[in-house]
């Protein structure tokens, strides 16, 4: 059997088990939660099965490419493929999916109880973490744009309800909502961006799309806009991957979204769906690389996210918002790895990101499930009485600011390299400044969370190490988050399977070589730990005085940070003043014109006139007979005549 | 036989007016037997006229089914409901409009048929007797399964009518 | 042999006498009498065409058809004079103008 | 060709047509005196009597001294009487039964008309005389004339649906037997049936169908013991129970018409009609006396059962059309249908048909011990108190009804 051939078989089994929990899952013994748990198990080890049978093609020299799959619609004009490409970038996200979901489903299962004692709509959790996992896995399988978005807006459905999971808090409504109203916005983008290519190059198949956009036929329409037209389409497709990865200006969605249970963050909104618009930016990148000024917007936001959420992150006291910002800020990362054409770099920080933030955000899960405190004010002190959790935090928080040899480091190293041999040293000094702020907020987060003295007796009273099926995960992706940057080197592909390393093994569109320089590896090394320094010198213990008088120092600054330069009331302003007085006049519109002149007004009209018609109906069937007679008379006369 | 009016066409008109005489004393007869009675004249006529048109085995059916069997139920029927107990007016109110609209009825139809050029054969002495065997061998062969299928219609009905008409459980 | 049009204009008023009968009276069985001139009229035309068509066509589907009718309306005529009995039984009257429950 | 025949004259056919129906007409008539006359002096042997002797020789005149009174004697119609339907019923009920005689065989040439679908003809034409039955019992306002009227119908429906059934069986058999000679589709015509019959009559092919169609003929004749239509001690003699003179005189003649005319077809379709038995090839002379010998011979039997059974009750007689001789005649007809279609030889049909005769008449046998038994328990457990007046109506026929 060759296993890449039946890449269906990996998004089939987590549907499956979504629909036995969705039927059965309420009187399944646990909730039915070793089904989804054994679903994720299934998909991780299939995973395996699949990388092999792909590897073996590329060592076989059978190109890495594989589209299977069958017509899922076909009006021979407008063909729709229920069709799967099994490639190295779809590799890498379904090696993120799989292993993080299983984590995140094993993590779940001790998570959703309080003190053994399941929650309420502890099944319903499980069913939808199982359609959430067989979305995502349909997302990143897809060979055409229709199926992905399908895919795409069946994980933002999941996100929604997971978000939303505790529907019992207004808040946690309210961030459903947002979220699914703010990404609804890039969703719209990116639809019509799928219909602008489908309707220049006829094809939903993304492989037809890159061609025809390298062949510049996406231009050669007669009606079409020319490079304006391409443009359009291409910054309508970012629109929708913005949208999903939270980049400026539709951040606002995801640090509300934290509202969710804490394995749901970790799994949706930090590894894996929120990952899917670099992943879609990505697969498409050849479209953005010959469309003009494309990349350099892709850059730009990326570049301006990374900046601005990295200093959202410094202002936040709720571990989990200051994760969720952090989360912005690397994706703005990745997509500026991305807007210098670097898909392997950005491919790679995905992957190292995605280990070391769901063990960041499974950890302050373990604290937050423990302490039943998720305010970092309030905690302190935590180390030594959460040692596993504490140290899985610290090493994942140091991976992330980028110190070396954890893999956070290679690949923000990457990054650096792509972006300076992008030739654009600013670009490269300000990503600098980012990374400098990681180093500061993950610092930060870390020693008011685990060190200095106890702020809350009664929390670090409830403070105890958790379950081993809480703690298993953690250690899981720490170790990943240790050895995971390794696969950057040549030696260590070559042993694994994929020649070149990571780089070389995402070789779309072209293979970029792993460039580790010393120079530049010191300078950002010694950057990160700059940031360290700068955040033990400003928060350990008794020097957060320091902090202070910064914060006193510049207030209007200070106030602006810690507002999230005000995007949420700038949002809330435009919703009040220009939305609703336009929706006012829309609703009018539809209620007076649309709805009761035009439906009402025919349906008033029929009901008068059957008030009085009905009196013909006498009921008397001789009076049914005459009718009938008369009609078939006047038929045949009207025959009669007609023809003369 | 080519021109003029031969015998055969004497008796038809002979018997499409005692046909249609009939008819008409169905629709207008003042006493419900009356009315069932001139019903048996105008069957007769038409099986007349099937006896004019060599389908004999169609006009003998025609006699045994309707003259006897259907003419005898409807004449229990009478008998059932005691038609003539309870003498009542049997026109309808809409009695005017329904003469109207079948009269335009009749002139749409034969206005129809006067239209039409009917393809008929050239000389009516070619018009062969239908026989016995091909009407036959037409429902047996081709007709079969409609055949089944109406007798199998024909005894559900009866099983129906029986049911109807018999009285209930409790009607005693 | 009449022609073909004779009898079908013969047809047509038997036809329409038997609608004028259906259309005037208001006794159900009266209404049956009527009804079972017009299926007469139909089978009648039927034969008709078919003994006419007999030589050019050698179609005699006509005559079968009209065998057909005469069966079948021996059961409608069973099935409807069971309704007639049961409704007079249930509401005392054979007069299909009385029995207006299909209606608003 | 009757006259033609005889006389060696040729004639148009129109005028042989009617000089035929003048001399069947004739015929009829002598024997419908003939039958009054003979049924009075039979039955009146059967109960020790000696019938008509004062009106001619041995009374031989006596229908013609009835037919004289009935002419004479005044034509009575009740005032409530609907008129139409009173004074036409008696034609409607006679016209049928002498329109049959059209295809009936006298001898191999001495017919009306030999019609191809003789036998349906009979008996579709047959079936408007009880239109002439129930016109009487309506027309004549009277409760004892509508409810022998009813019966009549009632019995007329139910016994035609069996009678006609054997009438296909017979048909299938002919139909069998001619197309060796090449012509099947002359089954229908009694002619044919008759003349097929020259070595074998078809009563030892059919059995059965001549059982089932006397007994039908009985009840469609009002014949005892069927004849509840005009029993005097139920309904007073029935749907003609208003008439007089002439009119009921008419009725008479239907009825003996009719019985003159089923026997001839009984013989014709059963006995052979005017064949010499067995083969023997007779004159034209010879072939008249022969149906008439055999009617005959089926007349006093027919007489005979008036005087030998005792009047059924009128469901009795319902259920044994329906339950009993229908059943039977149909599977008589798929009987002959299977074996018809596999080839089966003569002797298959008649042993065959035999074996269902006998059935039948095992079934009957079982029927009445059964009924009999439940009668005789019914009895065993009335009480035996002498004041219940009632005993009477408990008889074992009374309560092994229904």
């Amino acid at each position: 059997m060759i296993w890449a051939d039946h890449a269906w078989i990996l998004p089939a089994i987590p549907a499956i088990s979504f629909v036995v929990l969705f039927l059965f899952g309420r009187k399944l013994p646990r909730g039915g939660d070793f089904i989804s748990v054994g679903a994720a198990l299934a998909v991780f080890v299939l995973f395996f099965f699949v990388l092999e049978s792909h590897l073996d093609w590329l060592g076989a020299g059978l190109g890495g490419i594989r589209n299977v799959g069958t017509d899922w619609i076909n009006f021979d004009s407008f063909v729709v493929r229920l069709g799967f490409t099994v490639d190295s970038i779809a590799m890498v996200m379904v090696f993120v999916v799989a292993t993080v979901a299983l984590m995140v489903n094993i993590y779940s299962t001790n998570y959703l109880r309080h003190h053994g004692r399941p929650e309420p709509r502890y099944w319903w959790y499980f069913a939808v973490l199982s359609l959430f996992v067989a979305m995502m896995l349909t997302l990143v399988l897809a060979d055409n744009l229709l199926l992905m978005f399908v895919a795409w807006e069946g994980v933002g459905l999941c996100s929604f309800l997971l978000i939303g999971f505790y529907y019992e808090r207004r808040s946690a409504v309210e961030a459903a909502k947002k979220a699914f109203v703010t990404t609804r916005l890039g969703d719209v983008g990116l639809f019509i961006g799928i219909v602008l290519f489908w309707r220049a190059t006829g094809s939903f198949q993304i492989s037809d799309i890159i061609a025809a956009a390298e062949a510049g036929r996406v231009n050669d329409l007669p009606q079409v806009m020319g490079d304006g037209y391409l443009t359009l389409s291409t910054l309508m497709l970012f629109l929708g991957a913005a949208g999903k990865s939270a980049q400026v200006p539709f951040h606002v969605w995801l640090p509300d979204a934290m509202e969710g249970p804490t394995p749901v963050s970790a799994l949706i909104h930090a590894a894996t769906m929120v990952v899917a618009g670099v992943y879609l930016v990505a697969r498409l990148l050849p479209v953005f690389e010959v469309t003009p000024g494309a990349s350099n917007v892709v850059l730009a936001v990326g570049l301006i996210t990374a900046l601005l959420a990295g200093m959202m992150a410094l202002a936040q006291n709720d571990i989990k918002r200051v994760l969720a910002y952090s989360t912005v800020s690397q994706l703005g990362f990745m997509f500026v790895a991305l807007g210098v054409g670097a898909v392997g770099i950005a491919m790679f920080h995905l992957l190292t990101h995605a280990f070391f933030k769901a063990c960041l955000f499974l950890g302050s899960g373990s604290v937050i499930h423990m302490t039943e405190e998720q305010d970092a004010r309030k905690l302190g002190g935590l180390w030594w009485r959460m040692p596993v959790t504490a140290s899985t935090f610290i090493i994942s928080s140091i991976a992330l600011a980028g110190i070396p040899p954890l893999s956070g480091f290679f690949s923000k190293d990457e990054i650096f390299v792509a972006t300076l041999g992008g030739a654009n040293t600013a670009v490269a000094i300000l990503l600098g400044v980012a990374a400098f702020l990681s180093a500061l907020y993950m610092a930060r987060l870390v020693i008011i969370t685990f060190f200095g003295p106890p702020k809350d007796i009664a929390v670090i009273r409830r403070a105890r190490e958790a379950d081993p099926t809480i703690l298993i995960p953690l250690v899981f992706l720490t170790v990943l988050t240790f050895l995971i940057g390794f696969v950057a080197f040549d030696q260590v592909g070559d042993a694994l399977g994929f020649p070149g390393g990571i780089n070389n093994y995402v070789y779309f569109p072209e293979p970029h070589d792993f460039h580790f320089s010393d120079s530049i590896a010191a300078v950002t090394g010694t950057v990160s730990l700059l940031g360290f320094l700068t955040a033990w010198w400003f928060f350990w213990g008794r020097n957060s005085h320091r902090a202070q008088a910064v914060r006193e120092f510049q207030p209007r600054l200070a106030a602006v940070i810690e507002n999230k330069f005000y995007f949420d009331e700038a949002y809330q302003w435009g919703i009040d003043r220009a939305m609703l007085p336009l929706a006012r006049i829309v609703a009018w519109f539809d209620r007076m014109i649309v709805n009761d002149t035009g439906i009402n007004a025919p349906a008033d009209a029929t009901r008068y006139a059957a008030y009085w018609l009905r009196y013909h109906v006498t009921g008397r069937i001789p009076d049914y007979a005459l009718l009938m007679v008369v009609g078939v008379a006047l038929a045949g006369g009207l025959a009669f005549l007609l023809r003369g | 036989m080519e021109d003029g009016v031969t015998a055969t066409q004497v008796v038809f008109w002979i018997l499409a007016v005692v046909m249609l005489v009939s008819a008409i004393g169905v629709i207008t007869a003042g006493n419900i037997v009356y009315a069932a009675l001139f019903f048996i004249a105008a069957l007769a006529g038409v099986a007349g006229i099937y006896l004019i048109l060599t389908v004999e085995f169609i006009a003998l059916v025609q006699l045994l089914i309707y003259g006897s069997a259907v003419v005898i139920l409807i004449l229990f029927a009478l008998m059932l409901t005691r038609a003539r107990e309870r003498p009542q007016a049997l026109f309808g109110r809409s009695r005017p409009l329904g003469i109207a609209a079948a009269l335009g009825l009749m002139a749409a139809l034969i206005g129809g048929i006067v239209a039409t050029t009917w393809t008929t054969p050239e000389s009516s002495s070619a018009i062969q007797p239908v026989g016995l065997q091909t009407i036959g061998d037409a429902i047996f062969t081709i007709w079969i399964v409609p055949f089944i299928i109406v007798g199998v219609l024909l005894s559900i009905a009866l099983d129906g009518a029986i049911m109807l008409a018999s009285p209930d459980e409790d009607d005693n | 042999m009449p022609a073909l049009e004779h009898i079908l204009v013969v047809n047509a008023i038997l036809f329409a006498i038997g609608a004028m009968g259906v259309l005037t009276r208001r006794n159900a069985v009266l209404i049956l009498l009527s009804v079972e001139l017009m299926l007469n009229a139909v089978s009648l035309n039927m034969v008709a065409f078919a003994v006419y068509g007999h030589v050019d066509f050698g179609n005699i589907t006509g005559i079968v058809f009209a065998f057909f009718i005469i069966v079948i309306a021996a059961a409608e005529v069973a099935l409807a004079l069971g309704i007639v009995v049961r409704t007079f039984r249930n509401r005392a009257t054979a007069n299909v103008d009385e029995v207006n429950l299909l209606k608003w | 060709m009757v006259l033609s025949e005889f006389a060696g004259v040729s004639m148009p056919d129109w005028l042989d047509a009617i000089l035929r129906i003048i001399f069947i007409v004739a015929l009829m008539t002598i024997m419908a005196f003939a039958l009054i006359y003979g049924e009075r002096k039979i039955l009146a042997r059967f109960q020790a009597r000696v019938g008509p002797t004062r009106t001619g020789p041995i009374g031989t005149l006596q229908s013609i001294a009835d037919a004289l009174k009935l002419i004479t004697k005044e034509d009575v119609r009740p005032i409530t009487a609907d008129r139409w339907a009173f004074e036409l019923a008696p034609y409607m009920a006679f016209v049928p039964v002498f329109l049959v005689f059209v295809p009936m065989p006298f001898t191999e040439t001495w017919f009306i008309r030999d019609l191809n679908l003789g036998l349906l003809f009979v008996f579709a034409v047959l079936g408007l005389n009880i239109v002439g039955v129930v016109m009487a019992a309506w027309g004549s306002d009277n409760k004892y004339a509508l409810l022998g009227g009813v019966r009549a119908a009632a019995q007329a429906i139910s016994y035609e649906i069996p009678m006609l059934l054997i009438v296909v069986a017979v048909v299938m058999v002919a139909a069998g037997r001619l197309a060796v000679d090449g012509d099947a589709s002359a089954a229908g015509s009694i002619n044919s049936i008759v003349g097929d019959q020259t070595t074998t009559p078809y009563i030892l092919l059919q059995p059965l169908g001549f059982f089932i169609f006397i007994i039908g003929m009985l009840a469609e004749l009002h014949r005892p013991p069927f004849d509840m239509p005009i029993a005097e001690s139920e309904v007073v003699g029935g749907y003609f129970v208003e008439y007089s003179g002439m009119r009921w005189g008419l009725f008479f003649l239907a009825e003996y018409t009719a019985l003159f005319l089923l026997v001839v077809l009984a013989s014709s379709l059963f006995l052979g009609g005017w064949n010499w038995p067995f083969g023997a090839d007779v004159g034209l002379g010879l072939q008249i006396v022969l149906t008439l010998v055999k009617t005959t011979v089926m007349i006093v039997l027919v007489i005979g059962s008036r005087a030998l059974f005792p009047r059924l009750r009128i469901d009795q007689l319902m259920s044994f059309s329906w339950k009993v001789l229908l059943p039977f005649a149909i599977v008589q007809v798929i009987a002959n249908g299977i074996i018809l279609s596999y080839g089966g030889a003569d002797w298959v049909v008649g042993i065959v048909s035999f074996g269902l005769l006998v059935a039948l008449g095992g079934l009957v046998y079982y029927i009445m011990r059964r009924k009999q038994g439940e009668g005789a328990r019914t009895v065993q457990t009335t009480p035996a108190t002498p004041r219940v007046i009632t005993a009477p109506e408990v008889t074992p026929v009374e309560a092994g009804g229904d």
